[in-house]
């Protein structure tokens, strides 16, 4: 049974990878998930110095999702090549890098850091909704998402570069175009779309920072059709994710068309929640007598 | 070995009005849980509610030899939490019966410190608080003042296991003085330490304890600051992963924010910011 | 206790009204619901000609919410004011219709036929996410939208005209400003958001439209966030719609800057959802002290 | 007076492998369902699952008088359902228990019509489409022919309550001959009619009933053209509301589409467009 797949150059041993922000840096997994098995691991959104986050309450829970404001809370790529690199390093399994800045430049920079580091793919998160600078701007702008793959793409050699697309467009599949365009060897989707809860008591918002990203199963439904519409638009593998819980939900982006499923909200409802769906992936294919992994992707029958 | 197993229900019954005693008995609990440490349990109702929730141990039963004398015995492992009843989580968590399944993930977090030396625990719970300090006024046989304030009598739980088990001064207060002391537990333990020789004159020194809601938290740290006494509280945010991976659960510290599920729950009072 | 609320010239008796499509004609919940108790009935969307509809299935429930693809299956406007009008007019309530044409000039002469047979308010869907030529085409295009409320604009003068806005653009506020600059007297939101869902063991999309519009309790953070946006960019009311489910979903609309709420797909999970509703903000302004339901609008405290 | 309601179960038992009898006691049955007729059921999981879905009306039980003879009696009335476990809605329904309770919205639909005079009925059902044949049969007093085919031998249902009822012919069929003929009932159909003595030939005319997987309900409605036989059959579609106002449900007939709810279940076979 031949569950490799390939993003660009980077062949992961299995299509399960976690989604950014979701699994930490793997450390905190660690005891709950065999880090060897994974696809790979997508590491908490980084940027070159670090960030302090928004105030709490950060997330809140809505009918079958949640909606998070962590305001990209991170260690800063210097503490992250200290301490962090090195301890993914050591297993056996493909690290990805979320980076996220607030210009071009800052993108640029980190992205010759991390590259020279070694890492094996560099996400570009264009989509984070909670940051007012930087991530819904390069995200929903067609001319800005050009010009920041582009300056990326020049400054990155060894890594595999993967643009992950915001969900909040009215046609993504014209993004992944651009994205493909400009040198992306594979765009991820979906990030979190932008919601908002309120506390009729006090009418307060539900998160501190007012509005919050929604993840998690209510949003699979939008996430499998920009998923399809991507796959129909591009050549590039598609990364697919937003409200995986089970092997069912990856195999259903699967037929859609990713070539590969990131797993986020699910770590929270079930910490191994990645090895179960490689597991399950695995019945799947034997009960179906599917040889490889890669006849599911795009095998929908219309 | 795993921290994450899914547990049998062998208890859920109420004990007030707002108030449940949960009683699990997992078949393998890989580590015992200290006072003040938690667990994330998930009541798993087809993705709503989708998170676990936290809930301090309440109280930890080691499983009995299977031939004690007198010839009871057998008896499993136990958890017991000790909820309220607040939101769509626990008012599925109260529905659920016997035999029914929970998914249970801890210990977790650090737990309240050793009292330091030479120094005598004042434990101060409001509301729901005295469900992870109940555990820690045991673990310290007693030997304890404990405060204890509640908004009514009917929502004060405990109190003759409390009265059984405290050794030194056990207060009560309710706001509306239905019961003990009429006034916040802020204004008892005003008045406690103020009839308390000072340490000054020979007297003994006091380390607090607090769990409670966030204003008796944040007006038991300015207490110990203004009073120069150390205090340990433990603090609530709304939780997702409960393992340090998610970044929910900060709470703003002099050093940044922290994670109440992993540095946390219980943080030295000096330390927080209070906005 | 005053519950009454004004969507431009129309006064309502309460800020409860149905979400178009999800109610009929008023008829088909006659038997649950004292159809005089409602602020306003919302048809279902009418063209000029009969439309047929989408083959089956036509729905598909996904975690706490539902696809669905109608394909705006109606009677036409002839057979509307034959038979649906005359009853709905038994009843003392408002009746506001939800139009949709394939071209500017259909929508013109669909909604002059309208105001001519006295109808209280015409709803611009401008957002079906079903149907290719049109739908789609109006809600998320700006310049569109432009001409299409202004032309309707100047050929209504009795009814209040509404426009209904599409979920699926990057900054909904700036298409509910253009309503507003073009004469639109009140917006709504939100439509369904396209989706999709496979049935892994056959590989066919669960609908055979193959997407479908998702409603229901899973879309309501996004629709909350909409909602609060648009109250901030525009003076007009709106009308706000999406996973509302109970009284306490109603006001959260309402304080986030909703005059009003349509209720849809509550109404399947509870056929008396609406009554229920309107009962429900009585008690909760009685409890709280509140006089006059206005009062609540917009109220979030940040 | 409304057909809304909500509903205690006093019954939801498995009677094989994939089936349930859920028996439900509203304390008012605002109208008695006639076979074909069905409910939406709503678990009322938290919104997931989120729609009531539709079941057949298998058994009404009026009340018992209070004083019937013998000392039994006063029983309330009751409502039967037999329902195969399929996917998210019916396993959460099988999981709920005696005393949950249920919404309920019904009677709907127009059910069976009455055989035509002179016309035997002939009901023909598909594996859990039994479960509103079998309550036409009842209404008929057993005399009709009765078809019956499943997969195995397992999946068949009620066998010794239809040999008991069914007055005329009661065919079986399994597709692996492991009960009864082996193949479709399609082919069981086709063989009974072809034994019957021909209606030109003095013999009797026959009216179909049929319930059961699309593909069947197809087959039987060709064979019926094709013999000029008058037939009826029950459609099933994914539902919403269930009162004919969403447009969700509708099939494909002569006329446009007809909503499955509303104009239906049961249809006149000749007006299906089969795609
Ligand atoms: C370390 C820790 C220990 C706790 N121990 C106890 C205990 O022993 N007994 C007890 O009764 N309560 C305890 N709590 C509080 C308990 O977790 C909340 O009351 C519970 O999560 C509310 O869930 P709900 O679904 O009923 O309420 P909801 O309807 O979800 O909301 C009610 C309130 O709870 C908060 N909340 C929602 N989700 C979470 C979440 N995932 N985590 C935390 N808060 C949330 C919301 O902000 C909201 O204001 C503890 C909390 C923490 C952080
Ligand atoms: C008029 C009518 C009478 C019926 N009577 C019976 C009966 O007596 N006994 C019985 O076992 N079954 C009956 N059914 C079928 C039953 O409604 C479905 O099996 C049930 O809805 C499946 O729900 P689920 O959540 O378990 O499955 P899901 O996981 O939702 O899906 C399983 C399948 O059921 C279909 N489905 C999903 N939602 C609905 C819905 N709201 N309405 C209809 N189909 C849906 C889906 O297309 C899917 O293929 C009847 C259906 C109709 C239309
Ligand atoms: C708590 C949390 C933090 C997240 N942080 C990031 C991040 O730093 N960078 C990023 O690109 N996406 C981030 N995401 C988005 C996820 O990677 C993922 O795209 C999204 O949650 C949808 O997948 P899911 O429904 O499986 O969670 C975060 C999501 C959550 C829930
Ligand atoms: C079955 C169905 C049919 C609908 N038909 C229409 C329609 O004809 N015109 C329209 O503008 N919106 C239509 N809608 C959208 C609703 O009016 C509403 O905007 C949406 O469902 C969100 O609200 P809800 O989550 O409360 O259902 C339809 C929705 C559903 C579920
Ligand atoms: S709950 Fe996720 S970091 Fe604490
Ligand atoms: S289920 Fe809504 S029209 Fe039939």
């Amino acid at each position: 049974m031949d569950l490799t797949v390939n993003i660009g150059r980077l062949k992961l041993k299995n299509p399960v990878m976690t989604a950014s922000g979701t699994f930490g840096y793997g450390e905190e997994y660690s005891e709950f998930v065999d880090l060897n098995k994974l696809g790979a691991i997508v590491v908490k959104g980084l940027s070159l110095k670090p960030m302090e986050g928004n105030p709490a309450p950060r997330i809140y829970e809505t009918p079958c999702g949640m909606l998070n404001a962590i305001g990209l809370q991170n260690v800063g790529v210097k503490e992250f090549l200290k301490t962090k690199l090195p301890y993914i390093r050591k297993f056996d399994t493909k690290l990805i890098v979320n980076i996220f800045g607030n210009t071009l430049q800052e993108y640029v920079k980190l992205s010759r850091i991390l590259d020279d580091a070694g890492v094996d793919g560099i996400e570009l998160n264009v989509s984070c909704p909670n940051i007012k600078k930087g991530g819904i701007f390069f995200g929903t702008d067609k001319k800005m998402l050009q010009k920041l793959v582009a300056k990326v793409r020049a400054s990155v050699s060894n890594a595999v570069l993967i643009t992950k697309l915001s969900p909040n467009v009215s046609y993504i599949q014209e993004f992944a175009k651009i994205a493909e365009e400009c040198g992306s060897e594979a765009v991820s989707l979906i990030n979190t779309i932008p919601g908002m809860a309120i506390d009729i008591k006090t009418r307060r918002p539900r998160i501190a920072n007012i509005t919050g990203g929604l993840s998690g199963p209510a949003i699979k439904p939008i996430a499998v059709r920009m998923v399809y519409e991507t796959f129909k638009a591009v050549k590039i593998p598609v990364i697919g994710m937003g409200g995986i819980m089970n092997s069912g939900d990856a195999i259903e982006f699967m037929i859609a068309g990713a070539a590969s499923v990131a797993i986020g909200t699910a770590n929270f409802v079930n910490p191994s929640a990645t090895i179960d769906i490689i597991k399950g992936i695995e019945s799947f294919m034997a009960e179906n007598s599917i040889r490889d992994v890669k006849e599911l992707r795009g095998a929908i029958k219309i | 070995m795993s921290k994450y197993i899914r547990a049998k229900i062998t208890g859920n019954t109420p004990i007030n009005k707002d108030h449940n005693l949960l009683v699990l008995s997992p078949d393998d609990i890989p580590q015992r849980p200290l006072p003040g440490q938690f667990y994330m349990i998930g009541t798993d109702c087809s993705y709503n509610p989708l998170l676990k929730r936290p809930f301090s141990i309440f109280r930890y039963n080691p499983p009995s030899p299977p031939f004690s004398k007198g010839g009871m015995g057998g008896f499993s492992e136990e958890l017991q939490f000790l909820y309220r009843v607040k939101g769509r989580g626990t008012e599925r968590m109260k529905e659920m019966k016997e035999g029914d399944t929970v998914s249970l993930l801890g210990p977790l977090g650090n737990g309240y410190p050793k009292p330091g030396k030479n120094l005598t625990p004042v434990l101060i719970a409001g509301g729901t608080g005295i469900a992870s300090l109940f555990p820690l006024a045991e673990k310290l046989s007693g030997n304890v003042h404990f405060l204890y304030g509640a908004r009514t009598s009917d929502e004060l739980l405990l109190l003759s296991e409390l009265k059984g088990l405290v050794k030194k001064e056990l207060i009560i207060s309710t706001d509306d003085g239905s019961e003990g002391r009429k006034g916040t537990v802020i204004s008892a333990l005003n008045n406690f330490l103020a009839n308390q020789p000072s340490s000054a004159s020979g007297g003994i020194s006091h380390q607090l304890y607090a769990c409670g809601p966030s204003p008796m938290l944040e007006a038991v740290s300015k207490f110990a600051a203004e009073k120069g006494i150390k205090g340990y509280i433990s603090m609530e945010e709304n939780m997702a992963c409960g393992v340090g991976a998610c970044l929910g659960c900060t709470v703003k510290t002099k050093k940044g924010y922290k994670r109440v599920c992993k540095e946390g729950p219980v943080f030295s009072a000096e330390e927080i910011v209070w906005i």
